[in-house]
């Protein structure tokens, strides 16, 4: 047989909660309890407010740049959820909505956009790693999580959440190796929001889905609805369960859409059709779950109404922790740097200085032999 | 002739060398469509089409290695890197392979491409977006590093630079990008690699700086009242020790200002370099004022870290006073 | 449809004159004259002697390190057959009887591993890159290479070589994405021995192919059978033919053997069994195209003897070519860093020093003013 | 105590680690099966097993990328990087990932790992197999470099890197792996990181050196029968400036030596250091004796490029002619 079939694959598309509010009952039978769909429903909410008045504190300079997690909350929240409360999130900085559920306070990622190193001293026992500024590199820091949870015969795994964009750094390529020959338990989660700052998907992936990326190191591999909070749930947990059992990373093209510009210092009307955008509102992961809700009469006008106060309340009072946590000092730049200052590190820190002379505060050095001949 | 910003006076030298050489290339992140995430591109893919100014995938590892490519088949790639935070990845590809490409290949192939990198700190960015990893590539055989810290001298060195024969890196201080105008000609000048500029003559001390400390310093010679001459060095690598030594030689003290951090940082060279050239000269040990051997921080805190006037006053008084 | 496929896909494999000496007279019909596989046949044998020449020259400390190239000789040939002798090769340093077969002077090679850069002043007009040593670099040179032919509107293409470790590095995901995304003339062929120094294949690609790499980038993938020349040849040609006519770039996966030692730095017994070399022996390339010759009478005991003593008497002369080669300048350690050297570059090469004494030629520098007070 | 290797001596610390802590796990391309191709890790594999001696794919950047999760996991892991010369992809995690962790959050996540590179020229091998660049990652904040250059020192300095809070670039000089033997304990002994040695004491002249070339140094002192004080830096950062202006206000008189280009070099480092620190005791600049700046050549030219004992005796004379 000169020509034969050496491999022969398939990559499937999952939605349960469609766009028009649809709902596939076998696929989304006991999924979620109704209880649990009004707290993520509400829990969507606030973040969403977050991310309004983030915009504005940037605005009016009490923030800096800031990237907006609006339209693609379901991602984040349905793996969170889906995951268990000790297994490692290692987010990018679109994950607001999942960190936050896993008990991330607000405020640490606002500090963190206020140009503060405290908004990623993370509690260890949030299991959340630092926003990861450099795109792609985090998700090698998710396989050695992974690894190290494996090592250790505990059932921990990690999942990690990237870009578009990020699937074409050689680093997403490595990690994804080292998790699949190494057989080390991680969920791989791409949120394919369509742009990496002005640049279209097309350009970063030009294959049918990015999902098909994981054939390439023999891992599953699905692609489903982002904006979708039940499917998010579904294929997070089916790949939870076959890291946690089986040590077999995955990976989840969640196919989602950024409603806000890339940050708040782009303009994304320089580069995309704003019937795109209009198009893209339509299907935005908040309205479906409220209409799923308020179909089942879970959910009405008062309580909208009510969880609109409680965001403010709750958003406002993160807003004040970030803004009144106490000014860095100086020590700050240097006390970090490694468990413990060498001397040069403590004289700078001392003097606040690099040049010679503020060394010595500004004495000639006292074992000059005065007038050294030469 | 024209008031322009840095940021316009790197527009005008691409938009004009890319009119005369269409071996040119520019690709990177958003440098497209978008113009550049600082505006430095922009207009460009409007007027020389997708083919000459791409969008590529989000990589900077492939950002160089395939520049490197068309540099070697003779094009002249432009690539640009977002922030200098992100030659992280591409440093292998510089390193290895753009570096020592001529040297591996006794001339057979060459990679005459310029890299153009934003750079530094000021600016009120995030973690990665203010860093000054100049000294890095200095240490790298094979490459030359570039810094201008003015609209005029970006567009003469530019033009310079993307005519070299050799891979440049060319850092783009972000903080002084639209900090202020100079007047830039229309017509084309080149500004050599390799020579510095004397931005004030002294008599009592010599400062030596590039990119947007040669501002912080011009502040510090005003606020100190003293007469010192400023050497702004425009390229890293080669380094124009001549105009430096010559100036040590008259003054008999230095002060080396930059953002990296102190050890290992550029200022360690030109300081050794003094020592080695002007020994006998030196009334006091060359001054470093530089970024502390620390992460630098995020911006709450990235001011207490970059080496502003005050900082550079107080060793300049200390060099006097030795 | 809440779940629905969105891509499907398989990766052949292709042989043709298989280790059995069985030929598929459909596939191979026509796809390489008589008289030329009796060329390449002889090429082959060639650059085998040569290989073991080379072993005997480190043994005898008249070369440094040398990776043997035993036993993959058809991937390479195959490729350079297929290939115009104007398409770019970009090899890593295993593919001597291809560069050779592009007219490459052996002593090249040689000189390369005998610790001169003159072994990579490879005449521009062979259209061969140099021999790269880290690992999985090129195949963006080669991207960007094919890139330049497409720019300028020339009918010229690349072909990249690179093993299976290679596949394992960020660059090599980096140049795929790079090829497919922005749609470049590039074939990619990875020579699969099965090992990466002491590493087994299955450490840098656990998925049952490597051709399947390929599928994340949406990008034609193949598997042959590396050790087939017919394969080879035909596959590349397919490759070769939709780059330069579609712009599209083709992922090969040539599956072969490394008979020898990793290099001659290695010893290969330490980790891996002789049985698998005794089966992958069975396999050699060249003898299968000697059956295939004999059987059709193209080939004899007399024409083997005589092939023997051209090779001998070839590859002796390249040796001598290499080893007699006037030794390189000091001058050479400097005047290759940059096209103009700069003043200091310029002294350190005057005085074949550093040290700033040495640099102005043990004199005290004429401008001190001698005695200067502090 | 016995009679080993440089090799020997790294191989007794990883196995005596190894027995004692179980959270070390060692990673790297052929460090398993094969005990690496310096055979540095051999025995371990079979010893501890593939759990823990990790024969990973081959890709720089996810070697130290996954060691850095590991890390941050509480594990202590080894990355075994196997030339310097392909360090190179793995630049970006090391920079700007494991040496800022720590600042970055504050302490709540820190990497604690080692990571073993073989450096240096010397031993015929192919490019990119014998470079030196210690001062780039010497010049990156919240890393700590550390290179032997004698198997006592190995030993002792492995065990502290080992447990060290924070990452740690172990460079070993393969030129010297093999070259010659010392008795090194049996008994565990930590020398702390940040100490320098000094060789031998003496009067006229300071010499500082690090690994491979401190035997140069040696061979130097020796043919030019001056009383030289040759002190062995060991760890790179953080630099024992103390033992070295110690010395040097003794002298008067400094040389630096080391393999890796002048510019930006480290001995730029140590010469500006020595001039701040010792100005008015210094009778002549401090001599820098480097390679050269260029790419470091193919092995036919190695030794026109490393400082050799003649380069360095000519640098010593003309310090102390002075
Ligand atoms: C290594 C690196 N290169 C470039 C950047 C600049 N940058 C920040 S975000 C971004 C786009 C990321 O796109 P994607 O991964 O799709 O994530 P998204 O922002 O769409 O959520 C770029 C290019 C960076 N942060 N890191
Ligand atoms: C970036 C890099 N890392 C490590 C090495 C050391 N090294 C040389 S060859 C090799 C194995 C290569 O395996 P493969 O790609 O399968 O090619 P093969 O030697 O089998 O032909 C390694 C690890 C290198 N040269 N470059
Ligand atoms: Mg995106
Ligand atoms: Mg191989």
């Amino acid at each position: 047989m000169p020509i034969r079939t050496a491999f022969k694959t398939e990559i499937e598309h999952v939605s349960i909660l469609d766009e028009h509010g649809q709902f596939d009952a076998k696929l989304g039978a006991g999924l979620i309890p109704d209880g649990d769909v009004v707290r993520l429903y509400e829990h969507m909410s606030i973040c969403r407010h977050l991310d309004e008045v983030a915009f504005k504190l940037q605005r009016s300079g009490r923030m800096g740049t800031y990237p907006q997690n609006m339209g693609q909350e379901a991602t984040s929240l349905g793996a969170a959820y889906a995951l268990d409360k000790t297994d490692w999130m290692v987010p990018c900085y679109r994950e607001n909505c999942g960190l936050f559920w896993r008990g991330l306070p607000m405020e640490y990622v606002l500090l963190h956009w206020m140009g503060d190193e405290r908004g990623n001293a993370i509690p260890r026992e949030l299991f959340c790693m630092p926003l990861a500024i450099p795109i792609g590199t985090q998700m090698l820091h998710a396989a050695g999580l992974a690894w190290a949870a494996k090592y250790r015969g505990e059932k921990q795994i990690a999942c990690t959440f990237f870009g578009d964009g990020a699937t074409s750094e050689g680093d997403f390529h490595e990690a994804m190796n080292f998790a699949a020959n190494l057989d080390l338990p991680v969920v791989f989660l791409c949120q394919n929001n369509s742009w990496a700052i002005s640049v279209p998907g097309k350009i970063q992936c030009s294959a049918p889905t990015i999902a098909q990326r994981g054939l390439a190191y023999g891992m599953h591999s699905v692609q489903c609805d982002g904006n979708d909070v039940f499917a998010m749930v579904k294929v997070v947990r089916d790949a939870a369960k076959r890291a946690r059992e089986e040590h077999r990373p995955s990976f989840i093209e969640a196919v989602t859409y950024r409603l806000g510009d890339h940050t708040t210092a782009d303009d994304a009307r320089r580069y995309r059709d704003q019937a795109e955008v209009e198009l893209w509102k339509t299907r935005d992961p908040l309205i479906r779950v409220r209409s799923f809700l308020k179909e089942r009469k879970l959910w009405n006008d008062s309580k909208e109404a009510e969880l609109r106060e409680r965001a403010e309340r709750e958003v406002s009072a993160a807003v004040q922790r970030a803004e009144g946590i106490e000014a860095p000092s100086s020590n700050d730049v240097f006390d970090h740097t490694y468990a413990t200052l060498d001397p040069q590190l403590l004289t700078q820190r001392e003097t606040l200085r690099t040049n010679s002379l503020g060394q010595e505060s500004g004495r000639r050095p006292s074992h000059a032999q005065s007038g050294g001949a030469h | 002739m024209a008031n322009l910003t840095l940021v316009q006076a790197i527009n005008l030298a691409l938009v004009q060398e890319m009119e005369r050489d269409d071996r040119i290339v520019i690709l990177g992140e958003d440098v497209g469509v978008n113009g550049g995430v600082f505006r430095v591109t922009e207009g460009l893919h409007k007027r020389f089409g997708g083919h000459r100014v791409v969008d590529s995938p989000l990589a900077e590892s492939g950002i160089i290695g395939t520049a490197i490519g068309l540099a070697m088949a003779g094009l002249r790639p432009i690539p640009e890197i977002q922030f200098e935070g992100f030659l992280g990845p591409a440093y292998d590809q510089l390193c290895s392979h753009a570096a020592r490409m001529r040297t591996r290949t006794r001339g057979a192939f060459t990679v005459p491409m310029t890299v153009r990198v934003p750079v530094g700190g000021g600016i009120h960015a995030p973690e990665l977006h203010s860093d000054s990893p100049e000294a890095i590539y200095a240490h790298q055989p094979g490459i030359k590093v570039v810094m201008p810290a003015s609209p005029y001298d970006a567009k003469g060195l530019l033009l310079s630079a993307i005519r070299d024969p050799d891979p440049v890196i060319f850092f783009e201080p972000k903080r002084i990008y639209r900090a202020f105008r100079e007047e830039v000609p229309e017509d084309e000048y080149l500004i050599p690699l390799g020579q510095a500029r004397t931005v004030c003559e002294g008599e009592e001390l010599t400062m030596v700086s590039w990119g947007a400390t040669v501002i912080q310093c011009m502040q510090a010679i005003e606020k100190s009242g003293r007469s010192i001459e400023l050497i702004d060095l425009r390229t890293i690598y080669p380094f124009d020790m001549e105009t430096v030594a010559a100036s040590v030689r008259k003054t008999g003290r230095a002060v080396v200002v930059h953002e990296a951090p102190k050890t290992c940082g550029f200022g360690a060279e030109i300081a050794a370099r003094i020592m080695e050239e002007c020994f006998l000269s030196l009334e006091a040990p060359v001054q470093r004022v530089t970024g502390f051997d620390t992460i630098m921080p995020y911006y709450k805190l990235e001011l207490e870290y970059l080496p502003e006037a005050d900082r550079i006053v107080m060793a300049v008084e200390e060099a006097l006073a030795y």
